[in-house]
Formats: C-alpha cells, structure tokens, sequence
C-alpha cells in the first residue's frame, strides 16, 4: 500500500510526517480486513442457513472431511502465522537475515498448507464429492442436500485458498525486498500490513475448520 | 455588491499544469481522478438515459408493439444495472467526494492516491465488463438478478454483467476505504471532528457503508455467477436452495446502498443551503449525527423489500418498525435546512433551486417509502408501479438532484469558470418539473394495480403511462441542457474567481481551479466550519 | 492525534500463545470425537473464538493497538453479527405466527 | 372484466380493499400536510428572508433551549406517527397474511408464463380462477420454475410463489365480476403475459361451474389414483386399521405434529408431505428406517398437491379417533423392519 521504492525517503508528498503515514496505512488495512469479514461473512451466511435446515445432510456430508488432515493443516497455518509475527518482529528489529528466514519460512508453510489442500480437494474429486451433475454422497443420510454441504465447503475453502494464493505472491515480493535490505527498522510497513492480512487469513480458517470438520464427529446426530 | 477587481484563472493550476495523456491517466492527484469518474458516470448516465427512453417510448401505447419482450426485458435491466451501479453509487462520492473531501479537510491528496487511481481503473474495467456483456447481446434478469431466474432461467449475460458489478464493487469499497483513512488522518491542524462541514461527515457515512455492505453484494453476485457457470446449487430449489437466501444476501447491501445515493447528496444540499442563505446549519450535530444514524439504522431494515416474499411474518414486523425509526433522522434534516433558512441572507441560485428540489423530491420520495415500509399496504404496492415511482424519488430526486446541484456549485472551483445563470436555471426548473410528471403517474399506476417490469399491460393504464412518457421527454431536455452548457463554459464562461458564492469552506479558500496540492501552505483551522464574515458574505457574484 | 505505540512485544509471548493455539488446535478435533449433543457446536465455536481472540490480540498487536484500531475491528464484528442474526431471525421465526409456510 | 379507460383506483371486491383502502388514505392525507408544510417553508423562507444587503445574518445558537426543543418537537411528532403507520399496517398484514381455518382451498402453480390452477373438486382451469362470492378462499401456491407473483389489484394481495415451497394467500371476495390476475414478480421473457381473470361468482353459479367439471373427480380422488399408480400403498397405510413397519401410517396424519428420528418434531402439513415425497431421507419420522426412494424427477407439481390433497383428506377431519403419532402406534415397527425394510429397500433402488 506504500511506496517501498525509497525507505530513506519513504515519506509521500501528501502527508505531513512518516508517523501519520504509518497510522494511516494500518488503518487502512483493518479497515480493509473487516471488509474482508464481511466478504468471508455472506458465505458463512450460506453456511449457517443450509446448516440449520438440512442438519443430518450437514452432518454426514462432514464426516466426508478427513479430520486429521484438517487438524494438521490448521497446525501448519497457525505455524505460517507464529513465522509470519517472527518476521515482522525481527522487521522492526531491522535483521535483515532473519527477517528473509522467517518470511521464507511462512512461504514454505504457506505452501504446505495449499498442498494439503489439494490433496483434500483431489480426494473430493476422485469420490464424486464435487457438487453439480456428477455429485454422489456415498452413505449420507441426506445426500440430496449434502451438495449443499460441499457447496459450502468449496466456497469457503476456495475463497480461503484464493487468499492463501494471493498471500504467497506478495510474500515472494517481500522476500525479495526485504533481500535488498528494504525494511529496516524505521521502516517496514508492507512487511507488518503484510502480517495483518496473514493473520487473518489464519483466522478465517481457525473459524473453518470447526464448522467444515467438527461437524457430528461422535455420529451423535445418527441416533 | 463590492466591485472586486476582475478575477482571474491562477496560472499553474491542476489542470494545465500538465496536457500530456499520462499526466491524466495516470494521474495520483485526486483532483484528477474526481474528473476521470466525472467523465465515467456521465457516459454511463446517457447509456442508462438511453435506455429509459426507450422504456418510457414502448410503455407510451399498452401494446408491445416497439420492441419485443425479450428486448424491453434487457432494456430494463441494463438501465437499472448502468444507473445504480456504474452512475449512481459512485457518482457524489468518486466525484465530488474524491474532488473535495481533501480540499474541505486542508490535506494534499487523499491517504492513498495510488489506490484512488487504482479504484478508477478498477471501475473503468468493471464498467468494461458489463459494457461488454451489454454489446453481445444484455442481460434480461432485473437489476436485482432475483435467484433461480438468473441463475437457471435468463438468457442473457448473467455472468459478465455479474463479474462486472463485483468488479466495480471493489472500486467502491476502496474509494470508501480511502475516505475514511483520510477523514481519520489528514485533517489539518485544528480541524476537529466537530469543524468538519457537513458533506465530510456525510461521505464518512457513506463510506462505512461502503465498506460494510459492497463485499457482502460483491460476493452474493459471485455466488450467483458460480451458481450459474457451475450449477452447485447455491440458490437452486432443485437441491435445497433458498432463493430467499438470496434476497437477503442482495437486500443486505441493496438497501443501504440507497443511502450510498442519497447521505452525499444530504451532504451537498447542506453546504448549499448554508452557503445561499449565509448561516451556519441549524442543527449542525443533529445533522452530522443523523448521517451516522442513518449508516447504521439502514442496515437494519433490508427485510422490507421481502414482506411478501415467504419471510417469515415475525421478521416482516421487526423490519418494518426498524423502517420507520429510520425514516426519522431523514426527517430531521429536511427540518433542520427548512430552519438555517430561517433569517438568513438567502439568494435563489442555480445550485439552491436543485437543493429546494432535492428537498421536494425526496420529501415525496421519503413519504412515499412510509407507505412501502407498512406492511399491511405493501402486500398491496410492492412490485407495482408505486416503488418504481418511490425509488425513482429518492435515487433520482434525491440522488441526482443532489449530484446536479453539487456539479453546479463547485463547477466554478474545478474549473475556474461560471456557467450561463439563465440556462442553469431553467433546466434546473425543467427537471423538476420533467421529473414529476414523469414519476407521479407511476404512484397512481400502482396503486391502481400496475405490476412493474411489465412489457405490455392493460388498456385502463394507459392514460398515466402516456403522461409518463411525456415527462420523460420534458426531463431528457432537462437533463442535456447542462451537458452543452457546462461544456460551453469551460472555454467560454466568465472567470468565476476564488469564492464565488461566498462560501465559508476551506474549499474556498485556495485558487479556483486549486493548484497541484491543493493549498500554498497548509491552512490551521480556528474556527468552527460556517462562519460566514462579512467579506465572505459581501465578497461574491450575485445570483 | 493519536498515542502511537512503538510496542515491541518479547519473543516468547509469540511462542506461548502458538503453543496454546496447537494445543487448542488438537483439543477441538478430539473433543468433536466425543459426543456431546448441541454442546459439541459450544465448544467448537468457543474454542475457535479463543484461538481467533489470541491470534488478534497477540500476532495482530491488538492487544497494543490505538482505540480506533479496536473500533474498527468491532463494527466489523458487530455488522457480521447483524448479517448473520437478522437473517436467521427470519428463518428462526418462521411459523411463529402460525401462518402457514411464513 | 369490463375494461375501462380511466381509473383512479381499482375496483374494492374483497374484503381487504377497504381496510387498505383506509389506510392508504391515512398515509396520503398525512403526507401530503408534511409536504405542504414544508413546500410551504421553503417558498416562504426563501422569498421572506431573500437577500437584501449584504450583512452577515444573526447567526442562530442551535444548542440553546429553544433549538432542543425544536429537534425534539420534530422528531417525536414524525415518530408517533410512524408508529401509527406502523401499527395499522402490521394489523393489517396479520389478517391478511393468516387464512381462516374454513377457507375453502385452491391450489395454483405458477409456471413460465401461466397459471394452473386446481380446484379440490377436480376442476382446473389456466390462467382463469372461478369462485363463489363471500367464501374465504385459501390458494396454496407453488412454481415449478422461477419465482411469480399472484397478484389481484381488486382484492389488494398478493404473495410471491416461489419454486419448492408452499406459499399461502387468502381473500375473501365481496362483490361479483371479473378482476385482473398479475403476476407480479418478474419472470423472464413473457412477465407481462402471465395474467388470468379472477371471475367471482354467486354461489349457484359456481356451482354450475363446478358442475360442469372434468370427469376426473375430486383433487384427492386423483391423488388417491397416482397414489397406487406409484405403490405408496405397498408401504404407507392409509386406513386406520393397516399398520405395518415400513412406513408412517398416512390415515389421519394431517396437522399432527409427529417425533422424528433426529428428535426433533414436525407438523405434518402441505410443505412436508411435499419434502417427505422428493426428498424421504431428509426428515424420518422416529421409529422408521431410511427406505423410500425419492419421486423427484417423477412427479409434477400439479401431481404433487393431487397427493397432497390426497393425504388431507385421509383426515383427521372424519372423526376416527386417531394415534397422536405413527409412532405410537401399537406395534413396535423396529421389530419388523429389519425384514420387511430389505424388499422395500432393493426395490427404491431399483
């Protein structure tokens, strides 16, 4: 969001002092972030709607989810977010070296994360969990409404994987600045908007694993 | 009047400071870019004003005899989609807001002006996609993309237009990220929140909007695009769908996004009245304060646009109280510019006569949506004739009224120049008048009964739709005055000079047209905003 | 304008709340493996508050953040909530005045 | 109807049309005093305080006593009326959106671009609905494609019909003649065509309209027909004495409220009849396995309310007294079904 061309003088025409530049960028971003709340929040609308009225079809439909995977997968991105806290900390610190390490490190997690990921969505494809005319529901016990179940499920891990996608691009530019010895510790904004967008990230999916996985695990429901 | 030495054009200013073509495309002053979207609205407001032509010219006999039913079909949904989403949301706050916002707050620029540019280029290709998709052939689903029509049953474009309006989506949420970061950050020193003029505290509610409400639609269309390329039974009966999920997800932004329409034209039609009668708001905090209410109370009501759509009657009642507590900061500012006319110094200008007209219109408009929120009524009225002529109330009456008399006002401070007075004013008499005759019949179709969207109807309609199509005719003259003479004016019209009107805003206080940043040095504010002194009163060309 | 804080928090702060959040992590998938009717929903969500809570607070500096920085994050929070209630009100509501379907 | 060229307002032939006739007065009497009022203001202010010189005016301190009271006065005046508004209007809507418990039924389907309307005797027509004068009339309504609108001006109601779901509307028409239908919410390419005539009738008339029917016989008669054509019976019971394990016993079931397997009830209406028989596994009443196989695909909608109509008519209006629930009935299904659930499984699955 700011210039990252000159961090001597990284200071823009238009404001006053870097101190009112720095504010004005973190605001900006969580002012961006809760868009982003509301963007993620239309679909746990969906989620929620479909969820209280074709409970059993949810149920069933979420047993489908490998549970450890999605356990381990969360365990990785609450990793890529410990990595991503380190980098932006070691950024006001202004080591240089261990901010390249920590950004890579969050990078290779990143990675890890989406590789899962489409494992996951291979493993949907391959049983026919993908919702249009193909779709089958082996053994759920409402299989009509499951679709509606993966439908969720793909448009919320979708949306996330998207962010994820996004998140990795402008981390192999950061790499690549913070190389060059771009971040120091007067300066390093993009590097903690950067944090915040990836925090979130991790949130969004802290709130997806419990609602896409955890659902009637036990068979409670089953009765 | 004092005799003021002749004014004239500053030198260097943000316009010929440089001519060449990327100095305009890719402009980062927001002076600038306020122009580009200013260009931008104004060809998708004659696209759309095309379209309504030819929607007022086939409703002119019942037979449907200009164009046929698929045809009208687009034609209507085209115009509803250029008007609410490429010329209405973003015409007050991309252009006027963009233009002045930095002005009135004694800043340089906005907080980000690379993402203002970004947000142009964002709509500009928006405005491409639904262009496009508008080129191959339309969309015939409403402006409302209803589910499972749109997703399973329309034949036309759904999915370009649907990217297209997600796409421009974003370009609002950023213009409204920007505006409030700046309005947070950039005000000049001494400029407290209670200093603001009233049109800042309007944008910084509509830009919470903005910013609440865009993603939700953003990401409803692209369920509906997905829903239709994919068919994953989002919104579809067949495997569970609601489509009444829809409605909600689209009435959750589409509401509030009226008071994207109308908050800014709230906040142009206070500086007018200020200005033209000399005094200080009455009810400055009442005003400031009933934006914000209307920000947060606007997205409480959504459900009334589904009384009879299946929702449940509990939650018919609670939308319609929430209705009618919104309706009351809306009536508290009518009151209150009624009141800072009251002994003041008041001069009948060009912008003053759209502001009286905002004030009628959507006095009308308003009133009229009373009707809409009680429920028992609305079984009756809604998805006849009677909203159409309620929402035209208030997005046009309000919304353009607002945007033509904020044009009309700080024309002279973006370029330097005063337009003809007397043809100013009689178009502005001529939209009035044009407007009302165009859209009072449509109250007494549909109370009598006239469903919208109706391509060809029943003989007893006939003689209000003729006075209609004649209205229109009377308001698309309206409409193409200001066009010709707004363009006359920028070569030939008389130098205006800084202060033209006598206005009390920092707007007024930096050379018309302003230089690159805005102001020579950056003014300390010591006052609180509109207090008019005598120079500013005495000091200005007469209406 | 605003008191601005060049907070530094320590290192070990990041590690004990990632060893918190994995631990929480793995609690939640166990716990779902039990059955405790309508409460199962409970715990998941409340766990995933608390995970969500610290990550915001501590990763995102929160904790350290300027009273509007807090604003903002709740009015995004409270328009979440309006979007998601509301709407369920309706479809919670139906029948309640035993109209038939509404 | 009799078309004419120019009216004001349409014709009051039900029993809502003047109740909202009423409060469509109050609302045009109340705004139009606030838009003189302030059209008033604006012309007054702006000629009696026009500019005269140019001395800065006394500017007004909007935070004394006397500008409290102002904004007070002007906002709880609007908001008392408001809530007058609010009040008539949700009255209102109560009695129009709650059919009488006698209403005589009619079943409408709305499709691109008609209306198919079914009478419980067997009569249908499209696009023409024909009923007795002074009866409550309930239409229950449903799509078989997008979302319409039944729409009739001259009794001042309307609902939307929506695709996979049952709607309800009522009226009670006052005065004999002929009145538009619309449909009122847009639906693709012939929107504007998709409108009938209600024609309402004596009572002697209708019935003679009636009279003249289709030699189909009765809605449930039919519905009964595609009730065995499709082998309901094999499995559902519709006689108080036949119960079996296979499935819920359908003789006096309507408007029970019946356990589910999940634990949670349900009223056995319209809407779930219709879920019951496109989607069975969805909602299990307790005690019954999982073994009907869905009729979606294989029923229209006009077949759907036949069956519908048809189960309603299994009671419990006779008077047989009947078991609150299927699942109380006498024997203990689990015990056969383990047996007799295998035939009736394979078959479902074909």
């Amino acid at each position: 969001m700011s210039t990252v061309s000159h961090p001597a003088s990284a200071l823009q025409h238009h404001f006053e002092n870097a101190e009112q530049q720095k504010d004005a960028s973190t605001i900006g971003m969580w002012v961006f972030l809760v868009t982003e709340i509301m963007f993620f929040g239309g679909l746990f609308l969906a989620y929620m709607v479909y969820r209280q009225a074709y409970p059993a079809a949810f149920a069933a439909a979420s047993n489908k989810t490998d549970l450890w995977l999605g356990a381990a997968n969360t365990t990785v991105l609450i990793g890529s977010s410990l990595t991503m806290a380190l980098a932006v900390h070691y950024a006001s610190l202004g080591r240089k070296n261990l901010i390249v390490l920590f950004l890579s490190l969050t990078l290779l997690l990143g990675g890890t994360f989406l590789g899962v990921k489409a494992v996951e969505y291979h493993d949907k494809w391959v049983h026919h969990e993908i919702p249009g005319a193909n779709f089958e529901c082996e053994g759920c016990a409402d299989a009509q409404h499951a679709t509606l179940f993966f439908a969720c499920y793909f448009g919320m891990t979708g949306l996330h994987a998207t962010h994820m996608v996004v998140g990795i691009f402008i981390i192999i530019f950061l790499i690549v600045k913070a190389r060059k010895g771009a971040y120091g510790p007067e300066w390093h904004t993009p590097v903690e908007m950067f944090g915040l967008y990836w925090h979130f990230v991790d949130i969004v999916w802290i709130f997806l694993f419990p609602l896409l996985y955890l659902i009637d695990r036990s068979g409670g429901l089953k009765g | 009047m004092i005799t003021a030495p002749s004014p004239v054009l500053t030198k260097t200013n943000y316009l010929n400071e440089d001519h060449s073509l990327k100095g305009w495309m890719l402009t980062k002053d927001h002076k600038r870019i306020g122009i580009l979207y200013l260009i931008g609205v104004t060809f998708f407001f004659m696209l759309g004003g095309m379209y309504a032509a030819l929607i007022r010219l086939e409703l002119l006999t019942p037979a449907g005899d200009l164009l046929e039913s698929n045809t009208y079909n687009k034609v209507f949904t085209m115009h509803g989609v250029l008007m609410v989403f490429l010329f209405l949301i973003p015409s007050i706050p991309a252009v006027l807001g963009n233009f002045l916002i930095p002005l009135m707050i004694g800043a340089k620029d906005v907080a980000f002006p690379r993402l203002n540019l970004l947000s142009y280029y964002i709509y500009v290709v928006g405005g491409l996609f639904i262009f496009t998709s508008l080129i191959l052939g339309g969309v015939d689903t409403g402006w409302t993309f209803y589910t499972p029509f749109s997703t399973s049953y329309s034949n036309g474009y759904v999915l370009t237009t649907g990217l297209g309006i997600f796409i421009a989506g974003f370009s609002s949420i950023l213009t409204g990220l920007n505006f409030i970061v700046t309005i947070h950050r950039m005000r000049a020193p001494g400029l407290t929140w209670f200093r603001l003029p009233l049109f800042v505290w309007a944008h910084y509610a509509t830009s919470m909007i903005q910013i609440l409400g865009t993603p939700v639609v953003a990401v409803t269309l692209f369920l509906v695009v997905l829903e239709r390329g994919l068919h994953i039974g989002f919104f579809d009966p067949a495997y569970g769908g609601d489509p009444v999920l829809f409605q909600h997800m689209f009435w959750f932004y589409s509401h509030p996004a009226v008071y994207i329409m109308i908050l800014p034209s709230m906040g142009v039609v206070s500086e007018i009245i200020s200005t033209f009668s000399s005094k200080k708001p009455f009810g400055y905090t009442f005003i400031a304060f009933s934006s914000l209410a209307i920000a947060v109370f606007g997205f409480l009501v959504w459900g009334h646009h589904l009384y009879v759509a299946s929702q449940s009657v509990y939650a018919g009642m609670v939308f319609s109280i929430l209705t009618y507590i919104v309706a009351i900061p809306s009536a508290i500012k009518i009151f209150n510019w009624i009141a800072t006319m009251y002994k003041g110094s008041v001069r009948i200008t060009t912008p003053m006569l759209y502001a009286f007209g905002f004030m009628g219109l959507f006095t009308v408009g308003g009133l009229t949506g009373l009707f809409l929120a009680s429920l028992g009524m609305d079984v009756h009225l809604t998805d006849t004739y009677f909203v159409v002529a309620h929402f035209h109330y208030v997005m046009v009456g309000g919304g353009i009224m607002g945007f033509l008399g904020g044009i009309h006002f700080w024309w002279p401070k973006m370029f330097g120049r005063m337009y003809p007075e007397g043809w100013s004013k009689l178009s502005a008499i001529m939209i009035f008048c044009g407007f009302n005759l165009t859209f009072f019949p449509q109250f007494l179709l549909g109370y009598m009964g006239m469903p919208r969207r109706y391509h060809v109807y029943p003989a007893e309609f006939q003689v209000f739709n003729t006075l209609s199509s004649a209205g229109a005719g009377l308001l698309g003259v309206g409409y193409f005055i200001p066009f010709i003479y707004l363009l006359w004016s920028l070569k030939y019209g008389r130098v205006a000079g800084d202060n033209p009107w006598g206005g009390s805003g920092l707007e007024w206080k930096t050379s018309s047209p302003p230089i690159h940043s805005n102001f020579e040095v950056t003014p300390v504010v010591t006052q609180e905003a509109y207090t008019y002194t005598t120079e500013e009163v005495s000091h200005h060309v007469n209406g | 304008m605003a008191e601005h804080t060049h907070h530094v928090v320590p290192k070990r702060v990041y590690f004990a709340v990632f060893a918190v959040l994995i631990v929480l992590t793995w609690v939640t998938a166990w716990v779902s493996t039990i059955d405790l009717g309508r409460l199962n929903l409970v715990v998941a969500l409340s766990i995933a508050l608390f995970k969500a809570s610290l990550v915001v607070f501590f990763f995102m500096h929160l904790a350290y953040a300027t009273k509007l920085t807090k604003m903002i994050l709740f009015s995004g929070i409270y328009w979440l909530i309006l979007l998601l209630f509301i709407t369920m009100e309706d479809i919670w509501t139906r029948g309640w005045m035993g109209v038939p379907g509404r | 109807m009799e078309p004419r060229s120019f009216q004001l307002f349409p014709e009051q032939a039900s029993n809502f049309a003047g109740q909202v006739d009423g409060l469509y007065a109050f609302l045009v009497l109340t705004s139009a005093f606030f838009s003189l009022i302030i059209a008033f203001f604006v012309v007054f202010f702006a000629i009696k305080y026009r500019r005269k010189d140019d001395t800065v005016p006394a500017q007004v301190d909007e935070h004394g006593i006397g500008g409290m009271i102002l904004e007070i006065t002007w906002s709880v005046i609007p908001l008392g009326l408001s809530m007058i508004m609010f009040g008539w209007g949700a009255v209102l809507f109560f009695t129009e959106s709650l059919p009488p418990a006698d209403s005589m039924n009619v079943y409408v389907t709305g499709k691109q671009w008609m209306w198919k309307i079914q009478h419980q005797e067997g009569a249908r027509e499209i696009n023409e609905l024909h009923i007795p004068v002074d009866r409550d009339i309930r239409l229950t309504l449903t799509s078989e494609d997008v979302i319409h609108d039944f729409f009739v001006p001259a009794f001042r109601t309307k609902t939307d019909v929506l695709p996979g779901k049952y709607t309800t509307e009522w009226f009670r028409p006052t005065r004999i003649g002929s009145y538009h239908i619309f449909c009122a919410e847009y639906c693709g390419t012939k929107h504007s065509g998709m409108i009938g005539v209600v024609y309402v009738m004596s009572q002697a008339d209708y019935n003679d309209w009636l009279g003249k029917g289709n030699g189909e016989g009765s809605m449930a008669e039919q519905g009964q027909a595609l009730f065995n054509q499709l082998g309901c019976g094999n499995c559902h019971p519709s006689t108080v004495q036949r119960t079996n394990g296979r499935a819920p016993n359908l003789a006096g079931i309507f408007g029970t409220t019946v356990d589910l397997k999940d634990g949670t009830h349900v009223k056995v209406d319209e809407a779930y009849i219709r879920e019951s028989v496109l989607n069975p596994e969805g909602r299990i009443v307790a005690g019954f396995d999982n073994i009907m196989p869905t009729f979606k695909g294989l029923l229209t909608e006009d077949g759907l309310l036949k069956l519908v109509e048809y189960v309603k008519s299994l009671g419990p209006a006779n008077g047989a007294p009947m078991p609150a629930t299927p699942g109380a009935v006498d024997l203990n299904p689990k015990q056969t079904t383990t047996k007799a659930g295998g035939p009736a499984a394979t078959a479902g699955k074909k």
